[in-house]
Order: C-alpha cells, then structure tokens, then sequence
C-alpha cells in the first residue's frame, strides 16, 4: 500500500489524543435511575406508548415511530417506568425522557446482554423489505452522529441504483475509540452484520474505510473479510474529515456527491460500524439498539475506557466508577472536540449516537475573542467542501444571504476545519449555522 | 429667528455638497486654491439667485409638462450673463474656471431647487432659498480649496506663508487630493449637522 | 442543578491551532530581518532611524486611533508595526521624519482605517503611503542615497531611474550578481532581492504566503522583459535587469502576497499575479515612471473583490456543465 | 442678421421636430398612475419597515388605494396619522388600535438562574444551535438581544438579562416577535398595561422551582377577575385584552408576582406584605 487514498479538497490535521485505543470494550453499571430520551433520530418525533408506573422489560417499546423517518425507542432493562419529564439532552437540547426504576440496580450490566440467547439465523430466509421492517422494529438510527434513522438510509428509490455498500470506520474524531474497539473486538459480527446489508442490495461489493492510524483494525478487519471476495477493507490518510459521508465516498471510490444531493445520488450507501454492529445484534440476538459502545475521556478522566452503558444513563452515574472530578468539570462534550457539542447539565442522559464523553476542566477550554478577518484563507483552503467560508460568514453578518450563497451555506458540513485554522479565532461554522438557520426560517 | 434655522439647514444638514452630494462636478474641478472656490460660489449663487426669483415668479405661467426645458432656458440665461461678465470683468478667474461656468447650467443643486423650491414657493422664499444655498455652496467650495491649498501650495488665496523651498504636499492640488479633502469634509460636515440636530 | 460552577456552553469546534493574526504578523515583519540587514549593509545607521521612526508613527498613528474612535481595536496586533517597516523599506533611508510621519498617517488613516480597519482595507496601506509620498514630494521620493556613502548629501538615481532618464547605454556597466547583491542605489527594500528571498522563502515554508502571486508576478515581468528585450536589445534592458532592480521582488513577495488586499480563490490569485507583472512592465516600460510595481500592485488590489466573486474555486459536488 | 437668424431657424426647426415627437410619444406611452397614491405615501410616516407587510410605504399605498379599504393598518402610524388617511380616502381607518411589543417574562438575574457560561456568538438564534434555555426556567427570555438587533426604532434593550421595552419608542411594527426564538414576545394594546410576565407552561411546582415569578396556575386571578378576562390553560394565565378594564385585582392577587403592570409600580407579592 504505497500511497493510502484520502479525499481531494481540504482538510485538517487536528491532534488524535486516541489514548483510550488499546482499552478493551467494558460494561457499566446499571444506575439507580435510567432517562431515556424518546427522540434520538432526526426526523419525526416518536410518540411515547409507556404507561406511567408500568413495569417495562428489557427490549420493550416506549416510543414508537410515527412515519417512515422516525425510529423506535426500546428499553434497555427490565424495570419501572416513574414518569416522563422533560430534561437536557448532551446536545443542549431539551426533550421528553422516559424515566425508568430498573430492577437490577447496580447489576453489571454485561450481566443482562449475556442473558439474550444466540440465534442462528439463515440471512437468505429473508426478503428484502423483511430485512429493512426488521432493521426499523429495532430502532436502529446511524450511530455515526446525525442518528438518521437507518432503514430510511436502506431504503433508496427504485430509480437510484446502489453499486456500492461503504462501512465507515474512519473515526477521524480526535479522542474517540469506540469504533476503533468494535472493530478490534467485534469483526466477525460486524461481518455478519454486512452480510445483511449486502443481501439488501444483491451482493454489491462493500468496502470497508479505516483511517491508517489504526494498523490494528485495517488487519483484524481484513482477516474477518477474507473468507468473503466482494468485501474489501481500504486504509485511508489519516485527515478530518475523512469520516464525513461525503468526504469518505470520495476518498475509497472517487465518486463526488453532487450538492445538495445524497450519497445514493451516486450509487453508494454509507454505514458506521456501530450500525452494522447493531443491526447483527438485531438479528442474531433479537436485541433492539438499547446500549452502544461509548469512549469516556479527556484530561479528567482518571481511568479511560470504551465503555457499554444501557441508553439513558445519567452522566453523573460515570463520575465515582471513573474517577472524575464533579467540581473540575467546565466542559461536557458529547462526541468528539471537533463537532460534538456542549451539554449544560451533568445529569444528561447518553444515547443511541454518544460516541464519546468528554470531560475538561478549565485548563482545556480557551476563551476566545472574535478577531476582524484579514483574509488569510486558511478556511478556504481546508474546507472539504470548498466553500467560500471567509465570504459567506461575511454574508451571514451581513444579513444579506442571496441565492447563490445560501446554496453555498446549505453545502457545509459543520466540519469545524475553517474555525480551528482561523488565526483571527472567528467563530466560522457557528456564522453559517446561524446562516443555515435563517435560511430554514425563511422557508 | 426662523432665518437662523433656514441657514443652519442650508449650511448644514441640508448643504448641498456635503449632505445632498449635488454639484460634485465643479466642487471636484475647481477648488484646487480658495479664491477658485469663492469664485465659482459665487457665480453659481448668482445663477441660483436669479432663476429662483424668475421661476417662481413664472411658476403659474410654466406648464408642468414642459417645466424642465423652461428652467433649463431660464438656467442657461443667467448662466450666460455670468459667463460673459465675467469675462469682461475677472478674465484671470475666467480661465481658470473656464468649461465649468458654463457647466453651471446643469448643476444639480440649481435645477433641484428650482424644481424642489422656487416652482412651488413665494418670490420672497425663493430669493433667500437661492441666497442661502448658493452662499452655503460657495462656503463649501471655499473651505475645500483653503485646505487643498494650505495643504497643497502652502498659501492662502494666493499669499504664500511658507518658504518658497518648503516641499508641500503637492497631491492635494491633484485631482486626488480633491476626494480624499471631499471625503474628510463629509465626515466632519455630518458630524456637525449630527452635533445641531441633537442640540435641538 | 446544583454546580457551584457553570458548565461552558460554547459551538464546536472545541480546539484552535494556535496560529494567530499576532503571531502572523510578527512573523512576517522578523522574516524582513535579512533585507534590512543587508540595507544596513549598504547604508548604514541611517537605516535602522528610518525603520524605527516609521514603526513608531504607525503604531502611534493606530494606538492614538484606538483611543479616540474604537477601543476594539488592537493597536499591538502587529499590522500597524508590519506596515510601518513595510513603509520603510519603500522609502530613501534619507528620508526626513516629517516625510515619514506623513507616509505613516497617510498608510494608517487613509489605507486602513478608514476603510474600517484591519481586514477591512482594499488597498495595501503601505503602497499607498507610498504612491502618496511619491506624488506629493517627488523629488525626495527620487533622489536615493549611493551604498556605502556615509554622508547622507551624497545621492543619486536607482538603476530604473537611470534607464529610464539616460537610456541604455547608463546601466551597460552594471552587473547582475552585483543587483542582486543589492549594491545599487534605491529605497531599503529594493536593493537586496537575495535577502528579500531568503524571507520570502521562509514565509512560503510557513505557509503565511503562496506561490501563486509571487510567481506569476516575478514570471510575467521576466516573460515580458524578455521577449522586449530579444525584439530590440539596444533599446530594452534585459530581464535579468529588470528582475533584480526597483521594488520587484519586495512587491512580488511582501506587497501583492498581503492576504487581505488579494485574492482568496487560486484562479483569483493566478490573474492578480499576472496582472500585477504586466502592469509592472507596461508602466516601466513606457510609463513616465521608472517604477511601476506599486502603481501594478494597487491597480490589481482594486479588482481583488471581482476576482473573488468571478473565479471562485471549484466546489465539492459541482461539476461544470458545458 | 442672417447669422443670428440661420442658427435661430435650425434650432427652431429642430425644437419643433423633438417636441412633435415628443408629444405623440407622450400620448403613446401613457402611463395612467393614481395621483392619490402619492398623497397617500406623503401622509405615511415613511419608515419603510416593512411592518404592514408589504414592501414599502409605497407598495402600502398602493394596494390601500387599489382596494380602497385601510383594512391593513400601518402599525408605525400614529391613530391622527391613520385618522388623516382614512378622511382623504373616505373610507374607515381599520381598528386604529397602538398595539406594543411586551415580553411574557421576568426572568432576571435575581429571579432565576443562569445554568451555563455562555461563550459563543452573542445572538439567541445562535445560542439556540447550542441548547434549548440558558436559565433555568426553559421558557426563559435568553437575553441576548436579536429583538434588540432587529428593532428599527430603538425601543428595546437588554437589563438584567432580559428585555426591557420602551412603550413610548415601540411603534408595534412586530418585527421583533419573529426574532425570538423562544417567543416570549407577543403583541398587546399600548393602553392595556396589564400583563402576564410568564410564558412557563410547566406545573406550578416546577415553574415555581425555575423562577421566583413564573405563573404557577394557581388560578387565584382567575377567580378575583370580575371581566371574565383572565383564564389559566397549561399552567399560565392569559389576558382578553377586549374584556380586561385594568382593575389589576389580579395582580393584587398574584402570588408570585407573575402579574405585572407594565411602565407602572412594581408589584409586591401580595403574601409578603
């Protein structure tokens, strides 16, 4: 492998601080108290179907989907359900959770997952719409971030062919190693779990995309492939945004998606390796998406780990079991440093996409003070998408967004590539988020 | 009293150059030294002067559909009477501002007040309208050819206080030293119409 | 909720390099430490007056600004300091301080703050000081001081300046190495294009200037000076000549390269560069002025924003149609 | 004499000609234009803000007089101005009542808390991208002043990290109920001083718990009010302003001074007294 693949345009090499990466994947404990949001997708708000005080089990709807975009919400564990309040989400959103006693307080809760009994299951027994109402019942959303529900991603219209299936597991994050672990630990399933996809589409060649940073994972990944002709596994350059859709179409088959499009515009359907994981689980183990794989880091974090928590696990239950600091922490990030956000309230719960939990003290977070642009383009010249970013947020500031640049605005992935280079410490990806926002108000 | 006010108005808030930016052709060209200035003020004063009271004393008479040629003749009367007086009289000040007498005719402030004030008002308004901005523009063209001349030759309507070997900045007697001068002015004539308006 | 402290809500991403306006500035003012050595070389103390003199008006100028008008702005930044040495380097080392003062509140005020400050300015306020200066006191702007003379009194014409008023024949002496040396006479920045290199070439390794600019610019003067000069070598000096002489290379890699007066898309930055040299050769060439570098490079600053907005790069997804 | 008369003739000869021309062309390209609508557009107060919902004063007139009605008012007129209007048109002159911005909260500094440090772009739309409530009652007025960007008559700002509204600078152009993202502002008659300052649906247990003043729904003002004007649905009070007659029995009333009178006293709680 002389020259890895990577995308064209842009880009940025921000510090990797992966120190959880050789942290074999944990389980938690179960807390004395489970919030589980009932909207973890994007898309159509879920209606709640859990009765107060009735006792739920474990894999029991509490909120069911209300349209084909929209996903359903199991319950991780047997227990009661109190009440459902509205609370703080990681994201800084608030929304309904359904507050549920368990019964096995303090239980571990790798307990409770090896209690769900191995299927064997024969994939060619399945039709195709069999396979995605499947993927559907189980609540199933990208676990990449966005939490795009995933048998809507599965579902492309007729006249849009699919030539080709790409697995993300770039990780290009900094800090975050739970793919990195699933990967490690988990290829064989996650083999299986392609399996299933691929007999959606015919067998269609699958590629699977790892940032070169983990040599450990492009092997293991490459030996569970081997039996298999049609699936591959592509080492990439490690750069940000490799993970991004977009981004990594281009890197493995050269193909760019056209603006404003989707990626099944140009034949291809993308999955995190988390989904594909998942999607095993919900068919050999019958297990809803209730948990995920969730790297706890950052400077207070004593001990780091790749850790299975049950959805709706309170941040504050991580605090004693990995020796943080309450009174240190200054900042709460759900997801990497690059586009995770901010949350406000140490009580948030985790969710289907929490990828990672990071937790700072002051010393991390720089307060930084707006400087005038002087039009370096150091934001033009990372951006993955080649946009005009020093113009357009100029434009955002303006008020004064015209057709062509809300176009421009509407493209941006929110990498945060030009905000990190920016000498002047401008606030780019938040102006046009702004821009896409009066943008979507306008509509 | 209300005398007062309508020259604050003129000179100020609503002078012609600094706050309505009318008549920038002459007041670019000519006001490389202040005597330059005065003298092109005070021409156009007498042509504002004299096509106010004539138009306002034909205002009933003009047609509105033909009114603009008829100010335009009226303008261009006065305009002649200036140009040829001054020949006799000020040949020196006539060739230097040479195209720009006869260009007073389609300066905007006169036909704007003409069409804006004199067509509309009393004799007696129109004559101290004409006065007051025809000596509201010359007031401006003086200040803006004393700075280009002090900055420019070192003098002062023609008297040189300065050595004659003293380098002075020569681009303000060019054509580029006329915009960043206009510029300046702008701000700090709006500064003092702001000042007078909040004094109010 | 009961955090003695708050949590910080803030957009992400949560991590900046730490590259900074400051540090940019700063670095491209110390990379113009070889140019001024070797102007001190030449020249002598006369060199370091000007360049401190100049220094301390602009950023007088700026601090005195701050005060009065908008406490935002940062007087320290190292915009207003890079300017003034920039302006430094664009004037005779015997320049009086009057001259200097004037070329500072001239560079300041009417390049750059009334355009609304830093980044807000259309045209490089170091060449317009310049150009003010050498419109205004032109025969002080044109009688540069001899190298290695140690009396100020002693002056003469830049090898252009020579060209230009005595034809050909005046500049047939003179040696190539010797130019780029920088031992001709002319203003601190012209003299030597080695020096002038050497911190272009650490700003490009910086990656705080691109090739694009300096390239097409230095490329389209030695093209053009070229094929002039094969036309009719008794008439047109050669390339060489006009490479090393005048504030080319100082103007091709400090003045068009200054990222807020030129452009931000590449096809952008490839037009501003040729227009730039052409400008340069035209008015050297067959202007009234024997240097036409800042008269190209202001030219070109003033269609910067039509560049950007006509030859915008490509973007992700967007192919061309026809 | 004939060198004075030749040009004379050309020039003469040539007048006639363009005036000809000019003339069927005036008769050709006629352009019928109300003269009323001008009137009309003279006796707007000419902000051009865009308030009436059309683009321009003049785009106002002009629809006022191709409609004949003033069904539309012009929020930024004063009631002489609208009054002046409706007689040169003889038609009536809409409801002609001032309505004023006014915000349903109280949420200051002292009466609820803040429950994060904020550092990004001082903008409530930007700080929404970010989380849903920066105090801790989530229907809380953010504070951080796009209503003030917004207003074109400089009769907002921010105290106390809430909106204060000057009532005699307002012109109820309603530009500003947009801007908020979490519409806390909403439109009342100038007159009717009377407000609500809670816009928290929780219950009152909860509302009472995020802020000192939030209105708890205790339904106390309800029963005190003789007009049949103030009713509690969610948790919170709402005023008819058609039938409220400013006895401010309700705000007597009010254990937690959710009731307030605007520009007038501020109101003790009536159990602290």
């Amino acid at each position: 492998m002389s020259l890895l693949k990577t995308f064209n345009r842009g880009g940025i090499h921000p510090p990797e601080e992966k120190h959880s990466a050789n942290e074999p994947i944990t389980y938690g404990t179960i807390p004395v108290q489970l919030m589980i949001p009932v909207n973890q997708h994007i898309g159509k708000p879920t209606e709640v179907v859990a009765e107060r005080r009735a006792a739920v089990k474990r894999g029991e709807i509490l909120a069911k989907s209300t349209g084909f975009v929209s996903s359903n919400v199991h319950s991780p564990v047997d227990g009661v359900v109190q009440k459902i309040v509205k609370f703080p989400l990681l994201g800084g959103q608030i929304s309904d959770c359904v507050v549920i006693k368990p019964a096995n307080i303090g239980e571990n809760f790798k307990d409770i997952i090896d209690a769900d009994t191995l299927n064997e299951v024969n994939i060619e027994g399945f039709s195709k719409d069999e396979i995605k109402s499947k993927i559907d019942e189980a609540g199933i959303v990208g676990m990449g971030g966005a939490g795009f529900p995933t048998h809507v991603k599965l579902s492309p219209p007729a006249e849009k062919p699919i030539d080709q299936l790409i697995i993300n597991g770039a990780e290009c994050e900094p800090y975050i190693t739970s793919d990195h672990r699933l990967m490690l630990q988990k290829s064989d399933e996650m083999v299986k779990g392609i399996r299933i996809l691929q007999k959606l589409f015919d067998d269609i060649p699958v590629t699977i995309g790892i940032e070169n940073n983990k040599p450990d994972a492009v092997k293991s990944m490459t030996e569970a492939t081997a039996p298999y002709k049609n699936i591959t596994v592509q080492a990439l350059q490690v750069k940000y945004p490799q993970g991004g859709e977009k981004q990594l179409i281009e890197s493995i088959t050269g193909r760019e998606v056209p603006s404003k499009g989707l990626p099944m515009d140009v034949g291809v359907v993308v999955q995190n390796v988390a989904t594909v994981v998942a999607v095993y689980d919900a068919f050999y183990y019958k297990r809803p998406l209730t948990e995920r794989v969730t790297t706890i880091s950052g400077n207070l974090v004593d001990k780091l780990v790749n850790i299975v928590y049950p959805m709706g696990t309170p941040v504050s239950h991580l605090f004693e079991p990995h020796g943080i600091d309450r009174e240190k922490i200054r900042l709460l990030l759900g997801g990497g440093p690059m586009m995770g956000r901010t949350a406000f309230s140490l009580e948030s719960p985790i969710g289907k996409t929490t990828s990672a939990l990071l937790f700072f003290d002051d010393s991390a977070y720089e307060a930084r003070e707006e400087n005038p642009c002087i039009r370096c383009g150091n934001c033009i010249d990372v951006c993955p998408m080649g946009l005009p970013v020093a113009q357009l947020t100029e434009i955002i500031q303006a008020n004064n967004i015209s057709t062509s640049s809300k176009e421009d605005i509407l493209d941006c992935i929110e990498c945060g590539s030009c905000s990190y280079v920016c000498p002047a410490d401008r606030r780019l990806v938040e102006w046009i988020r702004i821009g896409k926002n009066i943008i979507r108000r306008e509509k | 009293m209300k005398l007062l006010d309508k020259t604050k108005k003129a000179f100020f808030s609503e002078n012609p150059v600094t706050a309505l930016l009318l008549g920038l052709c002459p007041t670019l060209a000519v006001t490389s030294s202040a005597e330059n200035g005065i003298g092109m003020g005070l021409s156009t004063t007498f042509v504002l002067i004299g096509s106010n009271v004539v138009i306002s004393l034909l205002k009933n008479i003009i047609p509105s559909k033909v009114r603009i040629p008829a100010f335009i003749v009226v303008i261009a009367t006065f305009v002649t009477i200036v140009d040829m007086g001054l020949q006799a009289t000020m040949y020196d000040l006539h060739k230097t501002l040479g195209l720009f007498i006869p260009l007073i005719v389609v300066n905007c402030i006169i036909l704007g007040r003409a069409e804006a004030f004199a067509s509309k008002n009393s004799v007696m308004d129109s004559f101290w309208d004409g006065l007051l901005m025809g000596l509201s523009f010359t007031f401006t063209l003086f200040i803006l050819g004393a700075i280009r001349e002090v900055l420019g030759s070192g003098a002062i309507l023609g008297y040189k206080f300065i050595a004659d070997t003293t380098p002075t900045i020569l681009l303000f007697v060019l054509a580029p030293g006329a915009f960043i001068t206009l510029g300046f002015m702008l701000v700090g004539m709006n500064k003092i119409s702001k000042a007078l308006q909040g004094g109010k | 909720m009961e955090n003695k402290h708050l949590l910080i809500l803030d957009s992400s991403p949560h991590g900046r390099l730490t590259d900074s306006t400051k540090k940019i500035m700063y670095t491209v003012t110390l990379s113009l430490i070889p140019a001024l050595a070797v102007a001190y070389w030449f020249f002598g103390w006369s060199v370091i007056r000007t360049v401190v003199l100049t220094s301390i008006f602009t950023v007088g100028i700026e601090w005195l600004i701050a005060k009065v008008f908008d406490d935002k702005i940062d007087a320290f930044d190292g915009s207003a300091l890079l300017t003034g040495v920039l302006l430094a380097m664009n004037l005779p080392s015997n320049s009086p301080w009057w001259m200097l003062f004037i070329g500072a509140l001239v560079a300041v005020v009417l390049g750059k703050q009334v355009f609304g400050g830093l980044g807000q300015n259309i045209f490089n306020p170091a060449l317009v000081a310049r150009v003010f200066l050498l419109i205004s006191f032109p025969v002080a702007m044109t009688s540069w001081p001899k190298p290695g003379a140690l009396s100020d009194a002693v002056t003469g014409a830049t090898p252009l300046g020579m060209l230009k008023t005595e034809g050909i024949g005046a500049i047939a002496k003179m040696d190539v190495m010797n130019l780029a040396m920088g031992n001709m006479g002319g203003s601190l920045g012209e003299i030597s294009a080695l020096a002038l290199l050497l911190g272009g070439i650490y700003l490009f390794i910086k990656k705080y200037i691109t090739w694009e600019i300096p390239v097409l610019f230095i490329g389209t003067v030695f093209v053009m000076t070229g094929i002039f000069w094969l036309a009719d070598p008794a008439k047109f000096a050669n390339p060489a000549f006009h490479l090393f002489t005048g504030g080319l290379i100082l103007g091709a890699l400090y003045m068009a390269t200054d990222m807020v007066t030129s452009p931000l898309s590449f096809k952008g930055k490839l037009i501003f560069g040729f227009g730039c040299g052409f400008f340069t050769v035209i008015i050297r060439l067959f202007g009234s002025y024997p240097e036409g570098v800042s008269f190209a490079i202001l030219l070109m600053n003033a269609v910067v924003p039509l560049l950007d907005r006509y030859f915008p790069d490509k973007k992700f997804g967007v192919v061309k149609n026809g | 004499m004939f060198e004075i008369l030749l040009p004379g003739l050309i020039l003469g000869g040539f007048a006639l000609i363009s005036s000809t021309g000019l003339f069927f062309a005036s008769k050709k390209f006629y352009v019928e234009e109300d003269p009323r609508i001008e009137k009309v557009v003279d006796m707007l107060p000419g902000a051009n803000c865009g308030a009436c919902g059309f683009a321009g004063c003049q785009a106002y007139a002009e629809n006022a007089i191709h409609k004949m009605s003033l069904e539309t008012t012009c929020p930024v007129a004063t009631e002489e101005e609208m009054f002046q209007i409706s007689e040169f048109m003889g038609v009536d002159s809409g409801s002609g009542i001032k309505m004023v911005s006014s915000l349903m909260c109280n949420g200051t500094d002292a009466n609820t808390q803040h429950i994060a440090e904020y550092h990004g772009i001082e903008d409530c739309w930007a700080y929404t991208l970010i989380a849903d409530a920066n105090k801790a009652c989530a229907f809380a007025c953010l504070g951080l002043g796009s209503c003030v960007t917004v207003c074109p008559f400089d009769a907002m700002k921010i105290e106390n990290s809430i909106v204060i509204i000057d009532e005699e600078k307002c012109t109820g152009c309603t530009l500003c109920i947009d801007s908020c993202p979490k519409y806390i502002l909403h439109m009342r008659p100038a007159g009717k001083t009377v407000t609500v300052t809670c816009f928290n649906t929780d219950n009152g247990a909860m509302a009472k718990k995020a802020c000192n003043v939030a209105c708890i729904g205790c339904m106390k003002c309800e029963k005190v009010c003789e007009d049949d004007a103030i009713h509690v649905n969610d948790f919170l009070a709402k005023i008819d302003y058609d039938k409220c007659t400013l006895c401010e029995k309700c705000v007597d009333v009010c254990p937690t001074d959710a009731i307030q009178v605007m520009g007038g006293r501020v109101h003790v709680a009536a159990e602290n007294v």
